[in-house]
């Protein structure tokens, strides 16, 4: 597949009766760094900054999910971004912080399906059962770094840089093959 | 591949999610130009290198990016405690069974 | 049905047959059979001929632990395997399969020569001749050896399948799905946690399989058998079969390998042929069971002489009868059983020759009453026959006295030396192991793992034991695991415990040179060659094993390494534990390199990066190169170019208009906090206080050892954000080298960084026109002299898209490098591509690329550089700091031998005859020199293609920088090329070109 | 000592090989020696045997912690070249290369050095660039070294796939025809032989505790689990185990101890004629004269003295192998085994004095001691017996990385083995 990860339509990519891979619309998605006092951030983003690695936090449309001890990352819609990156520049003299503005770096895909997470298991060595529905954690699917987002049981969604999209959705469309042709 | 716990996101993960960075505890000078090209070389290149308890360093690079220390032991290659960066270096005789 | 097959045996569908071919010849066997078992019911023995002496030999077990009967299997084009054991692939309609190590034919070899002078050929024989003459070492000596060896032959052709790998975690993984695996399971499945119980068999229930007489709790062992599984699946187990563990690694991680197509006539769609699963278990259950000894005596390998328990197995499971007059010849009671049972199945056992004077009265009862007639105290000191046993010779033994022999004829003769539990995994944990001498084996002691043993693994015989034992170290587990479990017991009738005794080499009555008494039989090792090796003063049971090979064959000792300790430990008149096990490496059974591979072949080996412009770069045809990750466009041939070509017209194009250059691969860090500044102080070269928001600079980045790393140009964007960029290949070195300084050595710095690599599309323009063609479409700045001098950088907007603009040159021409957010970087290439048009706008690659910046004297790290070069080095004190009080590298770069004089430094070269030189020549200064002669240094860079009117080159020279003007010498094969010491610029030296 | 040849082969053969003597006796140790070596490797054996040989000193003891040969002598992929880069590793490994050639003859003990070839494969444009400098660099220094292209690589090496859209395409290929493959326990047993023979003591299952000095801080001598040996002059070559023994004698090195794994595949017959390194891939294969594939992997990422390796790694190193050698996917590995390597910053031994008065060592040979056994034996033997380098082994100093003159060839060619 040499079609730029630009050409990418949301909707489903793959699927079999076991599961499930989708790309998703895109989104505006920003690191976030920050040490100290959060209020001050948190007012200016409308939603609190959970401080527990993997612990999430939704307001609106707006989704945060904490990846380290100062990290985070922000998804909102497209719209949002002026505004936020407006807003924490209005906080940033007296609370220095870092926020970059990562919407071009990724892409997310959907992946879900009765056997949605065992697909995840041909990439991903970390036990999915410590990732709790509605946290998320970075990890590594074959080789590259993501970020895993646990939206359900069997649904997930699975961040990547672009470059390493087509060659994971190389994996997880076999994957979606291998498991349909699977005997229960 | 082993597991190896991290003490910033209080887990205990597989091996491929980290990233060795040698001995830990080798501080680089405060004032590198004073020191002289024994201490630097003593700095840069030395090492321990311990058959038995080691104080390393991981970083959890596909994980929370934090480097950290740990202490295992080369033998075994059992973890006896992993601790965050700019803690101080536990004492050997009070570290019990690895961790699980 | 054949003439082997017993009606109303065995677990094999006999109403389904199957026809597959051994030699070209056609079989046919029944569903269920393995080559082996079909073969036998065919009254087919000879399968195979042995490692050195080619011997003939046929199956010798029914198992995974096949030493002899290995064959090659195929399946169509691309599908052959050398070495498969015919004892555990099943058959299916159209395999064919083939046997090995023979020349011409499997009945007639004239390898066996080999055996005639297997005098010579003792154990270590190729370490003490084939020295003289030296030159036939290679040529004559070594190719006959190696084409001694080998065994089969490898496939030559890709391998069309595709294998799988997947993770599983589970609370208890148990290995081996015989009574003692199943009962654990039972144990820890009933506490509701995630178990997974694997067997390498086709089916589940291991020794049950081949003792139908036992019943378990009242039901016939096989009934008991089908219910227990149907229990366990209900409880949630995972139940693998195919499925071996390989390996055992650290922390739990097991190795499992899942066979899934091998037994199959057709191949299923989207199915692999193998899966590799990576098991990480909280625990760890071992019931591998135990394995048969064979005996060891004269002609021991002879086709028809096989392990009793084998035999049963064969009959039981596979409705097979091995021989229909076979002759038992054992130290243990288990053979007996297997003599009983083909009596009873309509074989006449000739005789159960047992070397013991004592055995229990109820074996002797049943061997009475089934009309077998039994020989107690007696040895084995040769068979006969050429293809296949047609007799054993045995022999009285008194006192330590072997006395007359006497022939007995059979059709086959079925050994047991009694048992020996399979510790191979246990042993990878590094598991510490006891001798027991009653048993005459090692047991299992301690293990750094969370792993239990159980079973028959443990020296536990029959299956009531191996049940309790399984059930109560289930149970050791589940507790293990925080939860209470409960007393399970089971009841067993007609079960067959035995005990017996083990040997060395079984006593003779030949000369001991004459006896080939075999204890590896693949590898051809005898108890002779072990004799040998100890009188060498080989005293270590690895030492033994590396000079006999005994243990290496591809049974990997599972047949040979106990009988082998046993006679070196003899031999060298200690103990065995004094002696040594040799470790049991990974893994357990031969396992494919595709199920390694895995997913990772061809395109998918590993990942390939490619930018958004990558695909108007394939439609461009352009030819691609891998640097790092990705994978870049080198140059854009037109139709009938070659690659000088091509990039004397980029190149060209460029200097007089202007080009188009995806620069998106570049690393790209921003920097962000009120400490960035002091950050980029530290780790950069140069300083950066100075630099104004709005302006760029070129940044050089050393190790703490002084020696260039990295370099980029550096933007401003504001007063605590810098816009840093990095080499391709270095980006994430970099970013991991900042976070390194900063987390460990920095922690006090108030800054972030974050990896922005992808977060650009970078579109480089470079050219006299580049301004011309960009102004139209950048809102928010002028592009003039004035307005956005050249190392200027603005956050603006760019035919629409937001965009990051940076005016620099790596070129020596007017440059720019657009970023905007990567998913439009095509439509920005797209959009400056199609304005371009007017003024003949070229794409170009890296190949270009990299003549341009070296005919300005820009150098590239890795290329230019190799790690052992300072800024001094390649000329660029200038960005090194003076006045700094530390930067990393500062203080390396004071070392003595970095500090000294005639270093290596970069010069530019322009050779006298107007040639081209090579990169990677080596540099002299006396031509006249002989071999071996001095080199002062080696040419980095080197090009013939670009703009200047002669070929250019950069090189590392000793002393080049006082040089200049001087001569150097290339001596090429052919010739010696002259060349004179210039500057590292070629290309308008004043930079006027760089002005719009 | 029996000499070994067809002769003696053949009597011993007609008297059923009873009358074969002891290759080496199972010595115990004397109360002093002029000099004990630490590690019955072929490194230190073999400067035993050369210390008798050339120095006329045999009142030598060689002790090690377990069976002699049981280290990375017998744990390597036998790879043997001398194609380095920088002047100095390509004298000592020539030098190495050199004694190969009439080791067998020189031990009388058929070492089995089979001078097969050995060619690198280069994968990137980096690479052509790196290889093609060792090419002329190795030219001028008369180690013969050439350059091949794709198509020559695949008729040098049939199983080679050099198709262009491979994920990593074949270059080309630098090929060293004097390199090849030995048996590397002949090398530990037949160099064990040669030493014993010249009255050097070999005990065995005598781990050194410690390096005891004189008040004036030379070496006394060395403790052992058989109690304090007396020594004028003690060499340490004991790979898996230097930092430890001469940190006991107050001397600190440069060294990180590293799990490498090597494995065999199933015994086939001649498919592979040569040796070939793929560094960008992390391929390593040649083909013993048993038939096995015998294939390097890489080395894991931690200190680590267990001699266990990572799982990820071995599947790694066969992917790399299935991606250059497409037709071995479905051969099967036979057996997979650890060992432990002593790295140094620039990835070159150190081998030498120390600050310690009649103290050498000889270590830090990564991936790549094997090849080196006979040169370095050599050398460290002249540095023993003479208490100064070989002109061979002058710069590989310990003092090299104070002074930061380092002989960098992984930095240089990214090269490992």
């Amino acid at each position: 597949m040499t079609a730029p990860i630009s050409s990418f339509t949301p909707g489903v990519l793959a699927h079999s009766d076991a599961a499930r891979v989708g790309f998703a619309p895109r989104c505006a998605r920003f690191s976030l760094r920050a040490r100290g006092d959060l209020a001050p951030l948190e007012a200016a983003l409308g939603l609190s900054l959970p401080t527990r690695i993997g612990q999430r936090v939704t307001a609106g449309e707006r989704q945060l999910l904490c990846l380290g001890p100062d990290e985070w990352v922000l998804h909102a819609p497209e719209r949002d971004g002026a505004a936020i990156t407006a807003a924490c520049a209005g906080v940033y003299a007296d609370h220095p912080h870092s926020l970059v503005d990562i919407s071009g770096r990724e892409v997310s895909f959907v992946i879900d399906g009765p056997r949605g997470a065992e697909l995840l298991t041909l990439g991903c060595a970390r036990d999915l059962d410590s990732i709790a529905v509605g946290e998320g954690r970075r990890t590594l699917f074959d080789g590259a770094t993501v970020i895993l987002w646990r939206d359900g049981d069997t649904s997930f969604r699975l961040d990547c840089w672009n470059s390493f999209a087509t060659h994971l959705f190389h994996l997880l469309d076999t994957g979606v093959r291998e498991l349909a042709a699977e005997s229960l | 591949m082993l597991l190896i716990h991290c003490p910033y996101c209080n887990e205990t993960l597989p091996e491929v999610e980290f990233a060795y960075a040698s001995e830990a505890h080798i501080a680089r000078p405060a004032k590198p130009s004073d020191v002289s090209d024994e201490d630097w070389a003593e700095f840069l290149f030395m090492r321990s290198n311990v058959k038995g308890p080691l104080y390393e360093r991981w970083r959890h690079i596909h994980g929370c990016g934090r480097f950290f220390n740990a202490v295992r032991d080369t033998v075994t290659d059992k973890f006896l405690t992993t601790y965050k960066a700019g803690d101080p270096r536990p004492d050997l005789s009070s570290l019990t069974e690895g961790l699980k | 049905m054949s003439q082997y097959r017993v009606s109303g045996r065995g677990r094999v569908d006999t109403s389904r047959a199957v026809t597959f071919t051994f030699d070209g010849k056609s079989y046919r066997g029944v569903q269920g059979d393995t080559v082996a078992s079909a073969l036998l019911a065919n009254g087919v023995h000879l399968m195979g001929r042995s490692f050195k002496y080619h011997r003939p030999r046929g199956a010798i077990a029914a198992g995974s632990e096949e030493p002899n009967a290995l064959i090659g299997t195929r399946r169509g084009a691309g599908r052959f395997e050398p070495n498969t054991r015919a004892t555990v692939q099943e058959i299916w309609d159209g395999l064919e399969t083939s046997s090995q190590n023979k020349f011409p034919s499997l009945k007639f070899d004239v390898g066996a020569v080999n055996d005639a002078a297997y005098m010579l050929f003792s154990a270590g024989f190729y370490y003490k001749t084939f020295m003289w003459p030296r030159s036939f070492w290679d040529k004559v000596y070594e190719p006959f050896i190696r084409a001694a060896a080998g065994l089969g032959v490898s496939p030559t052709e890709e391998d069309p399948d595709h294998y799988a790998s997947r993770n599983l975690h589970c609370d208890v993984l148990i290995v081996g799905a015989g009574p003692t695996g199943l009962a654990a399971a039972r144990a820890a499945a009933v506490e509701g946690l995630r178990v997974v119980l694997v067997d390498e068999n086709a089916e589940a229930g291991g020794t049950l399989l081949s003792e139908p007489q036992a019943r378990i709790d009242g039901k016939p062992a096989w009934d008991w058998l089908a219910a227990e599984l149907e229990a366990l699946k209900a409880l949630g187990v995972k139940v693998m079969t195919r499925t071996t563990a390989i390996a055992y690694y650290h922390q739990n991680l097991i190795g499992l390998v899942e066979k899934l197509t091998d037994h199959l006539p057709k191949l299923p769609a989207d199915t692999p042929r193998e899966r590799l699963w990576r098991v990480r278990a909280k625990q760890v259950v071992l019931a591998q069971g135990a394995l048969e000894k064979p005996l060891v005596f004269h002609g021991n390998d002879r086709p028809g002489v096989m392990l009793a328990g084998s035999a049963q197995t064969f009959l039981n499971r596979y409705g097979v009868l091995v021989g229909k007059r076979p002759v038992i010849l054992t130290s243990h009671d288990a053979a007996w059983y297997a003599a009983f049972d083909l009596q009873d199945a309509g074989a006449q056992v000739q005789a159960i020759v047992d070397t013991r004077a004592d055995v229990d009265a109820l074996l002797l009862n049943e061997a009475r009453a089934r009309g077998i007639a039994v020989k107690l105290s007696h040895t084995a000191t040769a068979t006969s026959g050429r293809l296949r046993v047609s007799s054993l010779r045995i022999n009285p033994v008194a006192g330590g006295t072997v006395g007359s022999g006497q022939e007995i004829r059979c059709d086959a003769v079925l050994m047991s030396g009694g048992w020996t539990p399979s510790l191979h995994l246990f042993s990878h944990t590094k598991g510490s192991l006891t001798w027991d001498d009653d048993r005459t084996t090692f047991l299992p002691n301690n293990t750094p793992e969370d792993c239990v043993i159980a079973g028959a693994s443990r020296g536990l015989w029959g299956i009531e034991a191996a049940l309790a034992d399984g059930a109560e170290k289930g149970r050791a587990v589940v507790e293990a695991l925080g939860k209470t479990g409960a007393q399970v017991a089971y009841a067993v009738e007609a079960d067959r415990p035995g005990t017996g005794v083990s040997h060395k080499e079984l006593p003779t009555d030949l000369s001991a040179g004459k006896a080939k008494a075999f204890v590896d039989f693949q590898n051809d090792v005898t108890a002779k060659d072990l004799r040998l090796a100890v009188r060498e003063g080989m005293r270590s049971i690895e030492h033994v094993k590396r000079y006999t090979t005994n243990g290496m064959a591809t049974d990997q000792g599972k047949m040979s390494n106990i009988n082998g300790l046993n006679i070196a430990s003899d031999a060298l008149g200690k103990k065995q534990p004094q002696v040594g096990l040799t470790t049991f490496r990974p893994p357990y059974t031969p396992t494919s390199f595709g199920a390694f591979a895995g997913y990772h072949r061809g395109e998918h080996f590993e990942v390939t990066r490619k930018t958004d412009i990558d695909s108007w770069a394939e439609a461009k045809n352009a030819v691609f190169e891998p640097v790092g990750q990705w994978r870049r466009a080198r140059y854009f041939p037109k139709p009938g170019e070659d690659m000088d070509a091509a990039v004397r017209r980029e190149c060209a194009a460029t200097r007089a208009s202007v080009g188009i250059f995806d620069a998106s691969t570049l690393g790209k860090i921003e920097v962000v906090g009120p400490d960035a500044v002091e950050f980029m102080n530290r780790m950069y070269t140069n300083p950066w206080t100075k630099l104004a928001p709005g302006r760029c600079r070129y940044g050089l980045l050393l190790g703490d050892d002084g020696y260039i790393r990295d370099d980029g140009v550096i933007g401003r964007m504001s007063e605590d954000r810098f816009h840093v960029t990095t080499t391709t290949g270095g980006a994430a070195r970099v970013l991991n080298m900042m976070e390194d300084y900063l987390q460990t050595e920095w922690p006090d710095l108030n800054v972030w960084l974050t990896s922005t690599t992808e977060q650009w599309s970078t579109v480089a323009l470079n050219g006299p026109d580049a301004a011309k063609l960009l102004a139209p479409f950048v809102e928010g700045v002028e592009l003039t002299e004035e307005t956005f001098p050249h190392m200027s950088c603005v956050e603006c907007t760019v035919a629409g898209m937001p965009a990051r603009l940076f005016r620099v040159s790596f070129t020596g021409e007017i440059g720019f490098e657009v970023n905007v957010p990567a998913h439009l970087g095509r439509k920005l290439w797209e959009t400056l591509w199609d304005a371009g048009q007017q003024y003949g706008i070229t794409a170009y690659g890296t190949e270009t690329m990299h003549v341009l910046r070296a005919e300005k004297g820009y150098i590239i790290v890795g290329q230019d550089t190799d790690g052992t070069v300072t800024p001094y080095d390649c000329g660029m004190g200038w960005a090194v700091g003076k006045k700094k009080p530390d930067f990393v590298g500062m203080r390396g770069l004071a070392r003595p031998d970095l500090q000294a004089k005639n270093r290596k430094q970069l010069v530019g070269l322009l050779t006298e005859d107007g040639s081209k030189l090579e990169e990677g020549a080596q540099i002299v200064f006396d031509p006249k020199q002989a071999i071996p002669m001095t080199m002062v240094g080696h040419v980095t860079s080197s090009y013939d293609i670009g703009t200047t009117d002669q070929p250019i080159a950069l090189a590392l020279v000793a002393g080049g920088h006082e040089k200049m003007g001087e001569t150097v010498y290339i001596p090429m094969p052919d010739r010696t090329i002259a060349a004179k010491i210039t500057s590292t610029v070629f290309v308008d030296p004043d930079n006027t070109r760089l002005k719009i | 000592m029996t000499r070994f040849n067809a002769f003696n082969l053949l009597k011993n053969a007609m008297s059923g090989h009873k009358n074969w003597t002891e290759q080496w006796p199972d010595s115990q140790p004397k109360s002093e020696y002029d000099v004990v070596i630490v590690g019955a490797g072929g490194h230190g054996l073999g400067a035993a045997y050369y210390l008798a040989k050339e120095h006329g000193i045999t009142n030598i003891a060689v002790i090690d912690k377990g069976w002699l040969g049981g280290g990375n002598t017998g744990r390597n992929t036998t790879i043997i070249r001398s194609n380095y880069l920088y002047d100095e590793s390509q004298r000592l490994f020539d030098h190495s290369v050199d004694l190969w050639q009439g080791l067998s003859q020189e031990l009388n003990y058929n070492v089995m050095y089979s001078n097969r070839g050995c060619l690198m494969l280069a994968h990137t444009v980096h690479d052509v660039q790196s290889f093609k400098r060792h090419v002329h660099a190795n030219r001028l220094n008369g180690v013969d070294n050439r350059w091949l292209t794709p198509e020559e690589c695949k008729e040098y090496c049939p199983p080679i796939n050099i198709a262009k859209d491979a994920r990593y395409p074949v270059m080309g290929g630098a090929l060293q025809e004097r390199a090849g493959t030995a048996r590397h326990d002949a090398v530990a047993w037949g160099y064990a032989r040669g030493a014993a023979a010249r009255g050097v003591d070999i005990i065995q299952n005598c781990a050194v505790t410690a390096i005891r000095r004189n008040a004036g801080g030379s070496v006394a001598g060395v403790e052992t689990e058989k109690g304090f040996i007396k020594a004028k002059k003690v060499a340490v070559s004991a790979s898996g185990h230097n930092s430890m023994v001469m940190a006991t004698a107050g001397v600190r090195l440069p060294l990180e101890s590293m799990p490498l794994q090597a494995l065999v595949s199933e015994p086939v017959k001649p498919i592979f004629p040569c040796v070939v390194m793929s560094n960008a891939v992390h391929a390593y294969c040649s083909q013993s004269d048993k038939g096995e594939l015998v294939i390097g992997s890489g080395t894991d990422q931690y200190v680590s003295y267990s001699q266990r390796g990572g799982l990820p790694l071995i599947e790694h190193t066969i992917a790399a192998i299935s991606e250059v050698f497409p037709i071995f996917n479905r051969m099967r590995m036979l057996r997979k085994w650890g060992g432990i390597t002593d790295n140094t910053p620039d990835r070159s031994p150190i081998i030498g004095k120390t600050p310690v008065q009649n103290l050498y060592v000889n270590c830090g040979w990564g991936t790549g001691g094997f090849k080196a056994t006979p040169g370095s034996a050599h050398v460290f033997a002249y540095t023993i017996a003479k208490d100064e380098p070989h002109p061979i082994n002058a710069p590989f100093t310990l003092e090299r990385f104070r002074t930061g003159r380092l002989i960098d060839e992984a930095a240089a060619a990214a090269v490992a083995h």
